[in-house]
């Protein structure tokens, strides 16, 4: 038996429909798709930790506090000039962190634009990750390597490429679970709907994050969707849907993790809808205060992803001040190194404009190239005679030079 | 994501010429529009509260009501879709698209409903939407958010395509769209928005209707055909030029389709030289017709073949590397050396 | 208070989003918007039936004794080269007709190109109906006077079309609903999650229906979607879903009913999958064998939708055998009408190619229609001396018809 | 709907040289690289046990398994964006769109991903995806079913866009497509899926590289140029033409991007007169560039306008009108009567 005809939509007679007896019945049972009244929480609930578990809470909150930082510090650096747009994940490290640290080194990550954060969590250099908001041309990090798909700024379109990765990666009996995520106002595309419903049917071992936080720029989720929940998307699609505390890190990690396990042992996808909330404006050049009150954000505020984790440690007594400390020292430290390296412009080579449009260069992408290389030389060549008239710089390759170009000139002008 | 402008696109005050943009020029067309005519209804991402990511839906949903300026969920194919279906009942939907490749998703609707329906029903089902799509490059914006789409557009039969190079007709061409029975794609270029005019929306300037090209500057040596963002450019050229003893014509063609032959044609059989100029990319580019359809009807006044500086054959560049890309003063100069003058070639057969 | 104000998706704080306290909770009640667990049924059930009811019964007889005719009158005309194509609903008439007769006379039907037989049923005549696969340009009939859409081939486009129409009818104040058919393979489509979207958060008078006939083309259910049924992803929305037996015509008459009062009271849209089967190939070019067997349609040919009706007509002695004969004949008529009818070829006019393209037709297509309609006079023309040369058929407005064209040609030559 | 055929393209038998058809060939082309590259996979709609709606992937799922040759959900941005993704894990993706209009949903991941991604990865993500999609009319379709939407394609660079014209192309040029790094839009001409040639597919025939235009008809007097399902009406103008007197040049460009400016710019050059033939509308169509660059780069050896016979710029027409509108023998030798002959203007000096 194949792997897509292991798919859960498929009775034993293969591709027969139902018959139409009296005793039809809904194909799977959508009990157990529905996600619970209440977002899942682990904060404030007394769960007995392990010491592994420990760790993971104390790595978590160095991811926040991280993330926090890096936030922090990404901003700053648009009001400098530093990056063309940051769009920050203040509020949501939460999410951010859990995604990167629920992976295994194999799988993949499929960070929506927000998601800067999501990738360093994973490990990608944080000047790296940052290239495209830059203003540079290309992701930085190489996606192959570090298994993290480019960040995706069309909303949704990278969902249905974790499918087909995760999919993929099946097909060729490799362990692969692909992590996907989406914002709620990204709920909406088609693209969401294609890609759900796509990996639904190939039962792909990938799981689809959707970060909740209440706005899509400047548009509350009211007028995003009338469900219940975006969670309760998950049950059209015949895939569970989760809902979790999205200020929790520890109970998103954990759903996350068992949304990755259930995938990597055949289980198919996984919604999960995380409620969260954007602190910040949409980025540094949007003005929140058009369409939201700090009243609105305020309880936010009160329910703050660091805060709360940090508490919990504290009570716990799994974080002490000088480990606390120690943490925002370090943070300090990569927000001084990213400042540092992102103090200077990258050098940009004008030709790599050419270089990566296909495998090989064409003939006319190389006369294009061909032609700038020729404007920048006769820029730079300072002898003023030779390169202030335009017309010296010729482009190639034309008709007009062409053999018998003056001869044909002649008889015209005759 | 959005690389929006936090500055509102305040309506110039109600009377007499002030200082105006094109962003302002637009919003004004809007209001004026949804004041004269209670079936247009503006919707799309963040038109409502934010006044959209330019700011040029500001304030139309406090005047006019969240029922006629409307923030949609987030799809663009079910934002043109609907409206579709709002055109069939009768009302004059305006679509803002929030960036050029953000239209994408709708382009099924688009080709296949929006551009056929009328066709396809015999003029009962007319669309007269217009759909703003805020295009083309030059403010810095990261990818997806500086594509030049309107040859996508020209190329679909059944659509107008236009594009304001002033202020001005910013707003003309503007309320001239949203009057037209057919769907009208009105491409706003980016990089103009904050350009400014001293105008009197209170009784804005009589503007050459759609389907007519605007002869911006008189010229004699070649003509510089172009439209929307790449208009000033020409100008500049064009001012720059005189140095070189050229003086060239510079024609506006403000409605790509219908093209307008004849103002264009004319054009070009006066100076007998002409380049095409625009941003999007060459290769199969807007340019590709109009100096096809000028060879076609211009050939024996012709110099020399109709040349076009356009953007390279790539995908847009990003904020640090797009001076490269645009066709830019130099750029034009050098294509208008190009066409072979007299002067020229004598130089070209010592050299 | 608005219209778009009392949509459902929003609470009193209007566009702000939920706190994050323990307390959060649904924005709906997710258990009513779910389908039952069994298709709703009325055949067979001895059901009670008034008066009116029993006349409604025997009017979607005759209306399924009527489709079954027509599809099979049409299915033979695409043998006879009178229609280009026909993708016949046989087997599903019941909901073609009990779609069609759920609505009012100011409602909107959006057909989907397999529903012909809604679109005769509404009123339209049989032949103005066929004009599209006919191999015509138009739609035939005027959507705006009998206020149904053009059938439409790209599968779920015409969704959001029905949720925008619907919606500015409601907005202009106007009680209107619109019914908008689409298949179970059109379900997977992008535009189909978008405009159920739309519809839930505009609370738009529109219903959707789904006739799940079991294949898209060759394409069996299982291969579309993993989910319960398909009427379970009407919870994602907020929308009510419901499960009917689409044979049972009585019923999707009734489901169907209650969606279309739904709308019209206010209440916004309604998702109801009917279950029902394609008993002929997808169409007239289709070769169904390659992709199930007899064995596959026979338990569907014995929950005939037709057959049905009738044995319970019969059974509650409502339908005589003079009856029934009477409207069989009646539908011979009919057919007899629709054959002879479609036996000639319609009268197109070429120049119509060009008539409704644009408002006013552009110069540029006055040109073409003026070179068309030169080419077509010069082959009318007999006179083999004009008409036999092509180069005699010249088109105008070219540079070698300016005026000094003879003398730029002259230049040229020297 | 879909208008297909019933009549399944069985293979040709495995040796020997055999009369084939185009579609047979496609199969066959599918086969071979699958049976070649374990990487290749096949997907979209009713691929499947129904061979999809032109029988070309008959037989696929058989042999190689429904994870090779896969059925999917009905979603076109579906198929792709997945097929997106299995490239991006080293897949070699060929995905069918089952007619040209149902390629539109996809629109967005084409442009903004497929054509776009090893550019933005710096070649770490490839995309050798092939894309196929049967496109042109000719076949009675009904509407939606007949679109020549080659253009859009064309602009937009990162793809490689090619279409064969023979039956032996079909086979080679495909074989060529999937061995491809780039995403190739690989375009059928729908009608000439039931053209035949008698050929070897065991020890297929050698065929021109992609990116090679070929010239199919020896001339002097002018260039037809064209592609897909224009080539054969050219050459059957071509024949027609010598009753005129003219000795016409055929040239099939096989690939649209890259052009093949080289040959087809000699070809140009050698007769000095050309018409561009194709079944797209005209403006903004495929045609335009062809003229553009050619005149650009054959300007002075050009004795008339480059001229294009095209399909007008309408919606595609329903099946009783077709004919009216595709590119026939007749206005193609109408085109080349006004390509300025020196006979030709006694004439019209006479007249
Ligand atoms: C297809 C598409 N349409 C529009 C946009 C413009 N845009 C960028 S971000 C954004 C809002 C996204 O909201 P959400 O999905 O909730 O993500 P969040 O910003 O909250 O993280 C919009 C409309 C886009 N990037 N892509
Ligand atoms: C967007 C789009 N993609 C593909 C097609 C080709 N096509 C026509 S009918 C069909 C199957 C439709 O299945 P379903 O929605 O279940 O409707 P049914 O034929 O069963 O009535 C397909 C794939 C199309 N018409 N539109
Ligand atoms: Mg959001
Ligand atoms: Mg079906």
């Amino acid at each position: 038996m194949t792997v897509l005809e292991q798919t859960p939509g498929r009775d034993e007679s293969g591709a027969r429909p139902t018959p139409p007896t009296a005793g039809w019945r809904p194909r799977t049972d959508p009990a157990p798709l529905l996600p619970d009244e209440t977002p899942f929480r682990l904060l404030g609930t007394g769960a007995r930790l392990d010491k592994r578990r420990k760790e993971l809470w104390r790595e978590l909150y160095r991811g926040l506090v991280h993330g926090r930082r890096y936030n922090r510090q990404a901003t700053a650096l648009t009001r400098q000039g530093r990056l063309a747009v940051y769009p920050s994940s203040t509020g949501q490290e939460a999410c951010e962190v859990a995604a990167a640290l629920a992976l295994a080194e194999q799988d993949w990550l499929f960070p929506s634009y927000r998601d800067t954060l999501a990738v360093v969590a994973r490990g990608v250099d944080p000047v790296e990750a940052l290239t495209l908001l830059r203003g540079d041309w290309h992701t930085g990090y190489d996606p192959r390597a570090v298994r993290v798909a480019p960040l995706s700024t069309p909303l949704a379109t990278q969902l249905p490429h974790a499918v087909g990765l995760a999919h993929a990666a099946r097909l060729r009996g490799d362990d692969v679970v692909a992590l996907a995520m989406v914002g709620d106002g990204g709920t909406s595309e088609g693209d969401f709907h294609e890609a759900l419903n796509f990996a639904a049917v190939w039962r792909a071992p990938v799981v689809f994050l959707v970060q909740n936080n209440g706005f899509a720029i400047s548009v509350p989720l009211a007028k995003q969707t009338a469900a219940p929940s975006l969670a309760h998307k998950a049950v059209g699609y015949g895939v569970p849907g989760r809902l979790v505390d999205g200020n929790d890190a520890p109970a998103v990690h954990q759903v996350l993790g068992e949304a990755v396990a259930h995938a990597r042992a055949g289980g198919g996808p996984t919604l999960v809808e995380a409620l969260t909330y954007r602190v910040e404006a949409h980025t540094n050049a949007d003005d929140a205060t058009r369409y939201r009150t700090d009243e609105d954000v305020a309880p936010w505020l009160g329910h703050d992803p660091v805060a709360l984790l940090e508490a919990e440690l504290r009570n716990r007594r799994l974080l002490t001040d000088r480990e606390a400390d120690a943490i925002a020292e370090e943070a300090e430290a990569m927000a001084a190194d990213l400042r540092g390296r992102m103090n200077t412009d990258p050098a940009l080579d004008p030709e790599d404009l050419f270089a990566h449009v296909y495998a090989e260069p064409t003939t006319h992408l190389r006369e294009q190239a061909a032609m700038l290389r020729g404007e920048l030389a006769a820029d730079a060549a300072d002898d003023p005679d030779r390169a202030d008239t335009p017309a010296r710089r010729r482009a190639t390759g034309r008709d007009d030079h062409a053999d018998d170009h003056r001869q044909n000139h002649q008889e015209r002008a005759a | 994501m959005t690389t929006a402008t936090s500055t509102p696109a305040r309506p110039a005050p109600p009377g007499g010429p002030a200082p105006t943009t094109m962003a302002q020029a637009i919003n004004r067309a809007l209001r004026d529009a949804m004041a004269a005519d209670d079936t247009v209804h503006v919707l799309g991402e963040d038109v409502g509260a934010l006044g959209g990511v330019f700011r040029v839906t500001d304030g139309l949903t406090a005047e006019f009501g969240e029922e006629r300026c409307t923030d949609t969920p987030l799809a663009e194919a079910g934002i043109l879709g609907t409206a579709a279906g709002m055109a069939m009942y009768g009302l004059r939907p305006v679509v803002e698209m929030q960036f050029d490749a953000f239209a994408y998703p709708a382009f099924e609707q688009l080709v296949s409903h929006v551009a056929r329906m009328r066709n396809r029903t015999r003029g009962s089902l007319p669309m007269p939407l217009t759909i703003r799509v805020p295009y083309g490059g030059g403010i810095g914006g990261v990818e997806h958010h500086s594509d030049s789409s309107e040859v996508y557009y020209m190329a679909t039969p059944g659509l107008h395509v236009v594009t304001p190079a002033t202020v001005a007709d910013a707003y003309g061409m503007l309320r001239s769209a949203i009057a037209s029975d057919d769907p009208v794609l009105f491409l706003e270029p980016k990089r103009l928005y904050w350009s400014k005019e001293t105008i009197d929306l209170s009784s804005p300037p009589a503007c050459e209707p759609l389907g007519r090209a605007v002869v911006r500057r008189a010229g004699t040596s070649a003509t510089l055909i172009s439209y929307g963002p790449s208009v000033s450019v020409c100008l500049e050229a064009a001012e720059a030029a005189r140095e070189e003893g050229w003086e060239l014509e510079v024609l506006d063609l403000r409605t790509l389709v219908p093209f307008d032959d004849e103002t264009a044609a004319a054009a070009v059989r006066r100076t007998g030289r002409a380049v095409v100029v625009h941003e999007a990319s060459g290769f199969a580019g807007p340019g590709a017709e109009i100096a096809a359809r000028l060879t076609e009807r211009c050939f024996h006044h012709l110099q020399a073949p109709v040349l076009r500086v356009t953007g390279f054959d790539i995908p847009y560049p990003p904020p640090m590397l797009e001076k490269h890309h645009l066709p830019g003063v130099d750029r034009v100069l050098d294509a208008v050396a190009r066409l072979q003058w007299e002067s020229d070639h004598t130089e070209g057969g010592a050299a």
